[in-house]
């Protein structure tokens, strides 16, 4: 298939029995911006988990760029160019919005690099663009615990970007944001496919008509339907599942 | 029901450096002529050894408040000054430090584990300080600060195996030597072996078993035992296993049905102290050696039981071998002062040698040159009661080998 | 004293049997001083009493058995009564060497008593005298001896008595009597004839052998046995701990502590029964309820005074408790003393109890092992059937729901950590029966009880089980080899080992909940 | 800035000690040896506290075995000073120690080759805590086993030691362990000449210890293991290799816990392997929650309180001190939960 970009191919994850995911393929090209929508327990939080390391699938087969994501551990995964953004916004309290960013900017990994680490200026000029790009360039030596919930999602976001992801993971962005922000990001998500591939999981389906891409809905842990959104809301399978059985 | 004579303590203590800060320095009052003798009370009073170590506390302050009550000593009053080690045997040096050097005792009664004791020893012989060590030991030692009150190997395990191979003893043929592994069992063990090769019992009739502190699950030992028992000659046991371990051992070896008639059990770290916490109905017959015990008949022992069930007003508290020692070590060290009018370490020292006292065993027991005392050797037997019937006994007090014979290194030993 | 009548009838008995001259009445008024010699003559008086078969010597044998031979002022000998000895008599000392001639000679003369108890004992006695005067004794015995067990000791008496006959043949109907049991006494007794019977040595090899066979089989189910028994001490010790670490994750440094204030517990109730003559017998199962009650009452205390202050930081609790087990400790150590308290095991659970196939097992431990499963199936009970334990498994796993369903979470905490603490006493319990009653008496628990609790899997009574029974097991089947201390060094890295693979223990809840 | 002034003179009083303790006996401001000795032990005490805060406090590692790292540093140096006895010992063997001479060994077993050089022992002083704690952490990091989990098996681990140590077949001495050293470095131990120098050995080593966790705290790494400490699974998203983070952490605290144990042997004399029992890493944990977690002042402050109370007290109240500072414990996990250092901050501002 492609190198470059992300294959899953029948995956199936269980939990004591519980089948969370069955069987599920999924291909994301290069560059491709793509939207996962479905019920509650249809998989999705899954199919992410599986993704980066956090569930080992049963079965099945987990590549990108070339390498079986399923022999490596979430921060191999992570360092192979693979950034996710949590549902619940996870940012470091005890660290400020400068040092979260630090910690996410693409950079050796290691104890001993982390030691000697000294920032530079090209380093910081990126850290200070990237504020400004979230909009928290004020707060920069606030403690990440004080911000409010929009801002922690926009930090993370931030320190998401830092990474220099070749594919982003991207759960429910804009939950508890204002229709302004969902905008925006919306917006910011669109810019930055094209030059990696992003991975939107998400409830809103105005969001999901806003980012203007392929959606896959999932259920019961494999695929549903794929298309745009408007093939997608005619698909009376998808229609039984969302509307009531 | 403690004792009053802790306050004045606390009071003297309380002025210590520690309390004012970490650097504030200690001015220590000249000691005039009417200040108090002081004496060091060095035993745990917390953490394992406490079950042991507190009844010597109590010891050593019923003889300090009964020297009192008789004008004190040189026209002085004596004061005790306990703290608490926690058996922790680094802290029972700084403890000792802290004795000599800020509470600048002229003498001090403590320690029961050896270890405890080898912790101090550096202090006291850096200090001058004089100690008395009042428990059964391995020997192999001998420092001028320290006066060792309890038994010598030759004044206890000796007698005793002697007594299990002859007639009365019933003619054991084969020794099991089971203990607590430090080193009173190894080296105790170690001359036993020595001396059961001298009587023509071959290695391959000694059975050597050790088991950690606190050994709480004795099922598989006292099973292998009885089954070293049943090779077809007479068996008996040889027990130095310490402290806390000791309840649950003869527990199981009453339940598993060893009778001292079959497989006869002499211990030497089980007094009427350890007793008071098992049920000894079913142990009836086995034995302990000491130099003391509480069941003796003597003038000194009846004077002894009163005083002490007058001080702890607990008419079921007992006494025993390491409490006798301690007595009998305040006794001499009291007529040491006396003799040398004042309470200098060396003149102490040199008082000391050749002091006798009529201890509570009926016996007269002597210090000797080599700081141990010369003493009498028992054989009990345990009661339903929880006492010991005195069995067999040595016509005289025996001087302490603390370099035993059957060590050959002792030899090539620096002197 | 109940004497007169069955001893009266026994030794009738043996009076028919043995006393054939009227001179021997004579001897026997001779023999009496001898009693109250040095013990070298005592022994010597008891063997001689033994063989003389004068009944009246019962009576006065069984009492120096028992400590209770007076010889009163009068110079004569007589079993003390009552508590206090009359004015002028002495009470009469022995050693073993008398204790051991006693028991010989008390088999040879209550061998026919009509008491089975009576007999059994005898029985016991006269299989260590290994002479041959005995067979005839003996067998007269055997003919009208109807009790199996009894039956099977005086058999193996007989062997060894035969064994000690002039006669070869004689000797070698012995040493086929002995090989046909399972005893280590017999084996011990085959292994000394060795050297006096060289002419016998194949049937005495063959014999041993044959024993060895038996015992070797034994041996294994006794270390079964064994390990059955450390696995339920671990198991109590460790089921307070599989509720308040298991089931509310509060690390409780201070449940040694718990253990110990119930095993005080256990003393305070044996104290306050030995007044009361009629519940003396009963105090150690009275003490159950009560130090249930009592630690679960301290440790209700503590979760509402303290622990609640600390949920969610179960590090803080952990220093917490720590700071509570000191000062449980100390105070204790200066309520009681820092000395052992004695607790007397009552009489159903002393010695030793022989299952089919000679299996030995010790009676204590044996109420211990069905003690600790009683405990488990009533904490099973207690979560799957109660009101209690259906709030308690709500508010484990959803606290915010359940307190919206009305469930008082506060109560329900603190319940459970009673719960929990009233286990931990009645582990106290059982250890009393076991162990030195001392402060220090937890602090020896508490690591073994945590490992069986994370090697069973947290939050999981069965793992707590299985766990420890394993843990138990595997501990007394390395002991012969490795020695008590490495056999136990080894199981605690086989369990670090073990966790490294399973982070989460033998029974693990699995999926998504078990992420939190 | 002021901090760092208080700081300073803390250290400068401290080091004033073994000054004032050489004027003579009768002056007014003679220290007596007892006082140097007991704080050089503090010393140490707040060295193994600096170690474990920084797994505990900064990392999020509460280890409850760092007593058997502190004690492996000990056992490391008292090999050197038993083989420093030299014939000097009671049985005179050249060679042996007197617990080998009576145990019956013939020769030196040869994991106490090369103890014979100052500079092997105090290599093997760091090394050894530090390979056990490389391989006891890589075990439990690299399958997740946190929190109260990795705090059982430490304790475990150091439970295991304990029973080993204590057996006299392990050629280490058993319960007696070592003692009755003679010299160091060619300076005899128990002249105050010599308790000088290991104390400000000791007070030079904290002095440095301290410094290297603070700027270890303020670089990158230091971030890297907060994030770790507050959100392990965010971190490894972020594609740190977390286990790799908290392996360095904890093989580094183990080996500072190990130089404690090695400073503090020579002063007190002794070791056994009581050192290793749970109980002795309790308590040091709890030195840190007393004086701060997280906060490297914190760590010290509370090695230096807890233990001044603990001497003070167990001369003072022998029956009661282990209420008090029980009590002590109780209240401060309830109420302070910053420890002192946090009560003395909110006072200060």
């Amino acid at each position: 298939m492609t190198s470059q970009g992300l294959y899953v191919d029948g995956v199936t994850v269980t939990f004591d029995g519980f089948r969370a995911l069955n069987n599920l393929s999924l291909l994301v090209e290069p560059g491709e911006l793509r939207a996962v929508i479905g019920p509650n327990g249809a998989g999705k939080t899954t199919m992410m988990d599986v993704i980066t390391g956090k569930t080992r699938p049963d079965t099945g087969i987990v590549r990108f760029a070339a390498r079986d994501l399923t022999k490596l551990d979430e921060a191999a995964i992570a360092t192979l160019g693979i950034g996710r953004k949590f549902q619940k916004p996870t940012v470091f309290d005890a660290l400020t919005v400068f040092e979260n960013l630090e910690l996410a900017l693409k950079a050796p990994r290691g104890p001993i690099a982390c030691l000697r680490w000294v920032l530079s200026g090209v380093a910081r000029a990126r850290i200070e663009a990237t504020m400004e790009q979230i909009g928290l360039a004020a707060r920069r030596e606030d403690l990440a615990g004080l911000l409010s919930h929009g801002q922690r999602q926009w930090l993370e976001i931030g320190m998401l970007l830092m990474q220099e992801p070749e594919l982003l993971l991207v759960d429910e962005p804009v939950a508890g944001m204002t229709d302004h922000e969902t905008e925006q990001t919306a917006a910011l998500l669109r810019g930055i496919a094209g030059t990696r591939s992003v991975v939107v999981v998400e409830h809103d389906l105005e969001f999901v008509r806003a980012l203007d891409c392929r959606v896959t809905v999932l259920h019961e842990g494999s695929v549903l339907s794929e298309g745009s959104i408007t093939h997608v809301q005619a698909d009376p399978r998808v229609i039984e599942v969302y509307l009531g059985r | 029901m403690r004792e009053p004579s802790h306050s004045v303590t606390r009071r003297g203590l309380l002025a210590a450096p520690l309390a004012a800060g970490l650097t504030a320095p200690l001015a220590a009052p000249a000691l005039g002529q009417q200040a108090p003798i002081r004496v060091g009370v060095l035993h745990s009073l917390s953490g394992t050894m406490a079950i042991s170590e507190t009844a010597l506390r109590d010891t050593v302050l019923m003889m300090v408040e009964a020297q009192n009550a008789q004008g004190g000593l040189l026209g002085r009053r004596l004061e005790a000054v306990v703290v608490d080690p926690a058996s922790n045997w680094p802290l029972f040096a700084e403890k000792a430090r802290e004795l000599l050097q800020l509470s600048r005792v002229d003498v001090t009664f403590g320690c029961w584990t050896s270890v405890s004791r080898k912790s101090v020893l550096p202090v006291f012989e850096e200090l001058n300080g004089l100690l008395f060590y009042p428990v059964q030991y391995e020997g192999e030692e001998e420092s001028r600060n320290i006066f060792y009150t309890g038994a010598a190997p030759n004044q206890q395990a000796i007698p005793a195996v002697e007594y299990l191979l002859g007639a009365d003893g019933g003619e054991a043929k084969r020794i099991a030597l089971l203990g607590t592994d430090y080193v009173y069992p190894r080296t105790t063990n170690r001359i036993l072996r020595g001396f059961l090769n001298s009587k023509g019992i071959a290695d391959a009739d000694i059975l050597e078993e050790y088991t950690p502190f606190g050994h709480s699950d004795w099922q598989g030992i006292v099973a292998r035992v009885k089954r070293f028992a049943g090779e077809g000659k007479k068996t008996a046991i040889v027990s130095t296993i310490n402290g806390d371990a000791n309840v649950p051992f003869y527990r199981e070896l009453g339940n598993q049905g060893i009778r001292a008639e079959d497989i006869p059990c002499v211990a030497f770290s089980v007094g009427e102290e350890e007793l008071a916490g098992i049920d000894t109905r079913p142990l009836v017959g086995h034995l302990a050696a000491w130099n003391y015990f509480m069941s003796v008949q003597s003038p000194a022992n009846t004077e002894f039981l009163t005083m002490w069930r007058n001080y702890i007003r607990n008419p079921r508290r007992v006494t025993n071998d390491p409490m006798e020692a301690t007595l009998i070590g305040f006794k001499m060290w009291a007529q040491a002062v006396t003799a040398a009018r004042g309470t200098g370490v060396d003149a102490v020292r040199e008082a000391l040698y050749g002091q006798k006292v009529a201890a509570p065993s009926g016996y007269e027991v002597e210090m000797h040159r080599n700081h141990h005392l010369s003493k009498p050797v028992m054989i009990g037997e345990i009661r339903a009661d929880g006492q010991f019937d005195i069995v067999s006994r040595t016509p005289t007090a025996i001087v302490a080998e603390n370099w035993s014979p059957f060590i050959p290194e002792n030899a090539n030993r620096r002197r | 004293m109940p004497w007169l009548i069955p001893r009266g009838l026994a030794a009738a008995l043996a009076l028919l049997l043995f006393l054939s001259a009227p001179a021997r009445a004579q001897e026997y008024e001779a023999l009496l001083p001898g009693l109250a010699g040095g013990f070298a003559q005592q022994a010597e008086t008891v063997e001689r009493l033994g063989l003389l078969g004068d009944p009246r010597a019962i009576p006065l044998l069984q009492a120096m058995a028992d400590a209770r031979l007076l010889r009163l002022a009068d110079g004569s000998l007589a079993p003390q009564q009552g508590a206090t000895p009359p004015e002028g008599a002495t009470l009469i000392r022995i050693n073993n060497r008398v204790r051991g001639a006693l028991r010989g000679a008390l088999g040879r003369l209550q061998l026919v008593s009509p008491d089975p108890a009576e007999r059994s004992r005898a029985a016991e006695g006269i299989l260590r005298n290994r002479s041959a005067a005995d067979i005839p004794l003996i067998e007269a015995a055997l003919a009208r001896e109807a009790q199996p067990p009894i039956r099977a000791r005086l058999e193996l008496a007989l062997g060894g008595a035969r064994l000690a006959s002039e006669d070869v043949a004689v000797r070698r109907e012995g040493i086929a009597a002995l090989g046909a049991s399972a005893s280590p006494e017999a084996r011990g007794q085959l292994l000394a004839a060795r050297a006096a019977n060289a002419e016998l040595l194949p049937d005495i090899e063959a014999a041993i052998a044959a024993i060895d066979r038996r015992l070797q089989l034994r041996r294994a189910a006794e270390t079964v046995f064994q390990g059955l028994s450390l696995g339920s001490v671990l198991l109590l010790a460790a089921l307070g701990l599989a509720i308040t670490f298991g089931v509310m994750g509060v690390i409780n440094m201070a449940h040694g502590e718990f253990v110990m204030l119930g095993a005080y517990t256990t003393v305070v109730v044996q104290e306050l029964c030995r007044g009361i003559p009629e519940l003396a017998p009963w105090s150690l199962p009275l003490a159950v309820p009560a130090a249930f009650l009592v630690t679960a009452a301290i440790g209700a205390a503590m979760e509402r005074g303290l622990i609640r202050h600390l949920y969610g930081r179960p590090l803080e609790t952990l220093l917490l408790t720590f700071g509570v087990g000191m000062i449980l400790q100390q105070v204790v150590r200066l309520a009681f003393g820092a000395q052992n308290r004695e607790v007397i095991s009552p009489d159903w659970m002393m010695g030793t109890l022989l299952l089919p196939g000679g299996v030995a097992v010790t009676q204590n431990r044996l109420w211990i092992i069905l003690f600790a499963l009683a405990v488990l199936l009533a904490c099973f009970a207690a979560i799957r059937l109660t009101r209690f334990g259906l709030e308690m498994r709500a508010v484990v796993q959803n606290r915010r729901i359940a307190a919206t369903m009305g469930i008082r979470t506060g109560r329900v905490d603190a319940m459970t950590f009673a719960f929990g603490s009233g286990l931990a006493g009645l582990a106290g319990v059982a250890l009393s029966q076991i162990d030195n009653v001392s402060p220090n008496l937890g602090t020896g628990y508490i690591i073994d009880s945590f490992m069986v609790v994370v090697f069973g899997g947290v939050g999981s009574l069965m793992g707590t089980l299985i766990g420890a029974f394993s843990l138990g097991l595997l501990n007394k089947v390395l002991e012969p080899y490795a020695g008590v201390v490495l056999a136990k060094v080894a199981v605690l890295v086989g369990i670090m080992l073990f966790i490294q693979r399973r982070p989460k223990g033998l029974f693990a809840l699995k999926g998504r909940a078990a992420d939190q | 800035m002021n901090r760092r002034l208080v700081l300073m003179l803390c250290v400068l009083a401290l080091a004033a000690l073994p000054a004032f303790n050489a004027l003579p006996a009768d002056h007014p401001l003679h220290v007596p040896d007892f006082l140097v000795s007991v704080v050089g032990k503090w010393i140490c005490y707040a060295i193994l506290a600096l170690a474990i805060d920084l797994a505990w406090g900064y990392a999020g590692i509460l280890s409850l075995g760092h007593g058997a790292f502190f004690a492996l540093g000990g056992y490391a140096i008292g090999m050197h000073l038993m083989r420093l006895i030299g014939p000097r010992g009671v049985y005179g063997h050249p060679v042996l120690p007197d617990f080998m001479v009576f145990l019956g060994y013939t020769e030196l077993p040869w994991y106490w080759l090369g103890f014979d050089w100052f500079a092997f022992a105090f290599l093997m002083a760091l090394v050894v805590p530090g390979l056990l704690a490389l391989v006891v952490g890589w075990l439990a990091f690299r399958s997740r086993i946190t929190g109260v989990y990795l705090s059982i098996i430490t304790q475990a681990m150091t439970y295991a030691l304990m029973l080993a140590f204590f057996r006299n077949d392990m050629g280490f001495g058993g319960n007696n362990g070592f003692t009755d050293f003679k010299e160091l470095l060619g300076m005899p131990l128990n002249t105050g000449a010599t308790r000088a120098v290991l104390f400000y050995a000791s007070l030079v080593t904290l002095v440095l210890v301290f410094w290297g966790c603070a700027h270890l705290t303020q670089t990158k790494l230091g971030r890297v293991l907060t994030a770790i400490r507050d959100a392990e699974s965010r971190t490894r998203f972020l594609g740190y290799n977390v286990t790799r983070h908290k392996l360095f952490v904890f093989v580094l605290s183990a080996m500072i816990a190990g130089l404690a144990g090695a400073l503090y042997v020579p002063q007190v004399g002794i070791i056994n392997p009581s050192e290793f029992s749970p109980g002795n890493s309790i308590e040091a944990v709890v030195w840190v929650a007393f004086g701060g977690r997280g906060t490297l002042v914190g760590a010290v402050l509370g090695a230096f309180s807890v233990n001044a109370l603990k001497t003070w007290l167990t001369s003072v109240a022998p029956d009661l001190w282990l209420i008090v500072l029980g009590l002590l414990f109780v209240i401060v996990t309830l109420l302070l939960p910053k420890g002192l250092i946090g009560l003395l901050r909110r006072r200060g501002s």
